[in-house]
């Protein structure tokens, strides 16, 4: 069980109030609350440390460097990654899926090629192969939801075949729960020798991700998710695959020699990080790792999976809300309906008894038109959320359906 | 300021049976509005003759405050001449960012001032406004048509 | 004049000891340190108002919004944009060439079409366009320097001709100093209707850049060079070049209406900036922006030009110098070498004293290439640097002589 | 420790003028070097007869500390066997690194033992190293194309 009494004092932000009531922060899902050891690590860093990394023989330069290429190596620890020339730091999750549709998918798709996605991926995981795919092209091709929000496997055999060139799917949805069955999945592609990217922005934060055992080619996920900073992200590519591939952006930081008519760019994975890169956001990202490990995957996933039950439980027992996604074996996240009740009027309400909660369509309109809703509500959690949070935010709904009595 | 004054009982009476919704076949105006911040979308319609809207309508799913606002905007404009919709439509918008006050005493305005709570919500003003930016597109694009069709004919 | 003692107290860095001396920075032209005021708005976002931006109904989402966009604002009045729709945020100026010249470049370059650069651009404003080039068959030319480290213009009538579709330069140059004539060029190339982009990045943090009295189409700088934090800079587009590009990344936050197989994108600039942005990273320059504005913009560059003619009098008198770049009207930087020493050994002494320069090709090795040097010392000043840091400077380049005495 | 240390009088004679500089034609080995953090480049060429580091020159331009160790480094091996050669790098690269302490007496390091300063700049190791790396490289290219020369002859 976690302390989350303790963990709660880490995150300053709970001593605000809004609009008098405490601060219950149930939107995990889109960015988390930052510990103040995160939140210092960058300032230690621009009071202590701060200069340009890579190229400067002073002290505070190697300083720099160092705590660069170590924030590196933690991140590839984190994800049990062979080594930190397999890391690429980005700005975001949504970064790293564009580089590696640029360039891998620019250098190696033709016309006709088919690119394997599901129906349930963030925006930032189809726009991207979209984009690509007008540009070669590639077709889409797509598994789809199951009655039960979960991935429909049974025409797999069918959908990955001679002209699958790539594979790219989401671990754990954003806006259903669900959990997918990737390595299954990756396994089924490398039999077809296809590369599989993994959107792990929603796994990594909650639960143990070995890129070795899951044999994914690339995975990506991103550091605001998981305590650390907004503007820094992983891109875990294997070096083999990396080393094919040309670079996505060109400019400083990742070249050796320059001519004005060409150039011979520096090896992986600073090939891939052009121009001055977000140093204090990696520092930051490795104390959001830190503060993980210290924590305990295994507590933070048990954590979210108790979280998750409760709500579902208690949601279950109010009238006329629809909940969405798979019943069991989920993310720590839960999105539902109230019956006529548009979810913006349910958040803005929530929001009186200081709620947070997002209402939208999370950045996946295919899923909500799988749904047919315009939007749903969702309360997502993290290793600051107690089950008070969520009674809380029962007596909010509650509240809710008496202020649109007439309407219901 | 409590939420009961947001969702007041016009706002939800609106809600809950919206006036004014459906289509119009081949109207002289129509256009399509989107709210970015939720993702919301509404298409509006309208019929004119000798320069008045004769008929308005509208379609789209949405919130309660973008629902009440458009049931009772296409309630409010039908009759109206074009440019009186057009300052209808500014006057508004100047009342709902709070730049203007919601008159006190006005009949036509009695309805709408149910939409008073939504100035200290700002993130649903969006809301309350898109059926009126919507319709402010469509009234442009008419004219423009209009002039486009006049100098054709020069 | 500055108060630099006063400027100086809001730098905690400089309570740092380098070796036991005081540290003096010499390198802001790689990157600024941070004033208190900066690193705090940063803090105070994290502990105050995190929430991801642009979608969600809540009050800390309603803040975080309304902080990133007032951002966009003070960004654009920051160089006199007629709009904030015309302020993309990006990681760093080389991500902002990079967008320009693949959404733009991809789009309208034709083979044999020409792109015109100089001789003196940093590696961010040459790799990109050499990279546009391999992919569209364009070719890219470029305005020489002449004797001086100047632009060599008396052929631009032959450079800028029916073939030239873009002209992408540099204000001042990292290397050499150089201010170039941004504003005849510009005009000169619109006579031709043809584009622009200046690379503002040595210019915007040291004297007043009006984009609309430039007239430039494009525009670019990095948040970090001028007091902000790293992993933000700024695209300037005008507005109706921005909307005929279509998006350069793909992802969350750039659309409106998704399906699995179209999407309708988002206006500018948001269309431009693809999943969750460095949201902390633009309050951090927002405030840098403050701090700047608060010291005047005017005195900045006062301050730069006394230090660098200064510093350029004081090296004159050393023995065995060379100091490259213009004699008048140049950057608060200055760049040399002492005859038989290599740079990185000048830096590495330098740095037992405190001193931190940069020592390197400073991402512009064709400038190097011209020089006929492997590298430079650089020296580079900002509003925290002092005549005393320069005599510090000076006192360690002697010391350096005696050290390679026997060599010299 | 002082800056004098790092920069100490053998470090600067061989600065000042270099052993072994040039080309040689047609070598059996070849291998250029790049300092990604500083941007210098090195070329090594040596010629082997009978398994022997026959002659060794190196081509480049460099700091002080990368121009001393090429300059000593081409002194020592001349007239090694491959093997000792390839001992004698690793065994530098973990001195150079303070993985192993430089030997106090012996005459063969006695030159080199003047780049112990180093140790203490963890930034210009990779100088120290450069001509190492990049002659380590060049004997495997070497050795490859005698495997493969090998190969064929089968
Ligand atoms: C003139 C110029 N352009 C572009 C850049 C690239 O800036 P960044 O690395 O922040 O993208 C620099 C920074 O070194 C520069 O000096
Ligand atoms: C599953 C998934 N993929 C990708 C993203 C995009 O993350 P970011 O906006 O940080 O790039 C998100 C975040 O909403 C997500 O939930």
């Amino acid at each position: 069980m976690l302390d989350v009494k303790k963990i709660k004092e880490d995150f300053l932000i709970f001593q605000r109030k809004i609009k008098g009531n405490n601060l219950i922060y149930l939107d995990s899902a889109a960015t988390t609350q930052k510990p103040i050891q995160v939140i210092e690590a960058i300032s230690n860093y621009y009071r202590n440390n701060n200069a340009n990394v890579h190229r400067g023989a002073y002290t505070l330069s190697e300083e720099s460097t160092m705590m660069y290429e170590n924030a590196r190596q933690s991140a590839a620890k984190f994800i049990n990654a062979k080594s930190s020339e397999s890391i690429v730091f980005t700005r975001n999750a949504t970064e790293g899926i564009n580089l590696v549709a640029n360039a891998w998918g620019l250098e190696y798709f033709k016309a006709d090629d088919e690119i394997l996605l599901t129906q349930m991926e963030h925006h930032s995981n189809l726009i991207p192969w979209q984009l690509v795919a007008k540009k070669t092209g590639a077709k889409l091709k797509f598994i789809y939801l199951d009655r039960n929000g979960e991935l429909d496997l049974s025409n797999l055999e069918n959908l990955i075949n001679e002209k699958t060139k790539f594979v790219s799917l989401v671990h754990i949805s954003n806006s259903l729960g669900t959990i997918n069955p990737v390595r299954d999945i990756i396994k089924h592609a490398h039999n077809y020798n296809i590369p599989v990217m993994i959107d792990a922005t929603q796994s990594v934060p909650h639960t143990f991700v070995d890129v070795q055992e899951l044999d994914c080619d690339f995975l990506v996920f991103s550091g605001h998710k998981m305590l650390g900073p907004t503007g820094i992200g992983v891109l875990y590519g294997k070096e083999e695959l990396l080393d094919k591939m040309p670079p996505f952006m060109g400019g400083g930081e990742m070249i050796n020699e320059v001519h004005l008519d060409w150039a011979d760019y520096r090896s992986i994975p600073w090939k891939f990080e052009a121009g001055t890169p977000n140093i204090a956001g990696a520092i930051g990202l490795s104390a959001a790792i830190e503060y993980i490990n210290s924590i305990g995957k295994e507590n933070i996933e048990q954590h979210g999976k108790r979280l998750t039950q409760f709500a579902i439980e208690e949601l279950e027992k109010i009238d006329g809300i629809e909940i969405y996604g798979p019943k069991f074996n989920r993310g720590p996240l839960v999105a539902f309906n109230i019956k006529n009740i548009h979810p913006h009027d349910v958040s803005t309400i929530l929001d009186e008894y200081g709620v947070a909660v997002r209402a939208g369509h999370h950045c996946t309109q295919p899923v909500m038109q799988w749904l047919n809703v315009p939007a749903t509500v969702r309360a997502s959690f993290y290793v600051y959320n107690s089950f008070e949070d969520v009674e809380v935010l029962i007596k909010g709904l509650k509240k809710t359906k008496e202020v649109f009595a007439g309407v219901y | 300021m409590s939420i009961e004054d947001l969702y007041s009982e016009i706002v939800l009476e609106h809600y809950k049976e919206p006036h004014n919704v459906g289509e119009i076949q081949s109207p002289e105006i129509f256009a399509k509005g989107f709210n970015e911040s939720c993702g919301d979308d509404i298409k509006i319609f309208a019929r004119v003759k000798d320069n008045k809207i004769e008929d308005i309508k509208f379609l789209g799913k949405g919130c309660a405050i973008s629902q009440s606002s458009a049931s009772m905007m296409t309630d409010l404009l039908k009759g109206k001449s074009i440019n009186e919709v057009k300052e209808f439509i500014k006057a508004f918008n100047k009342k709902i960012t709070g730049e203007e006050n919601f008159p006190e005493d006005s009949d036509e305005w009695f309805e709408l001032s149910a939409l008073k709570g939504v100035i200290k919500f700002p993130i649903r003003v969006k809301c309350a406004s898109l059926a009126w930016h919507t319709l402010a597109q469509g009234i442009r694009d008419y004219e423009n048509k209009l002039i486009r069709r006049n100098n054709e004919q020069l």
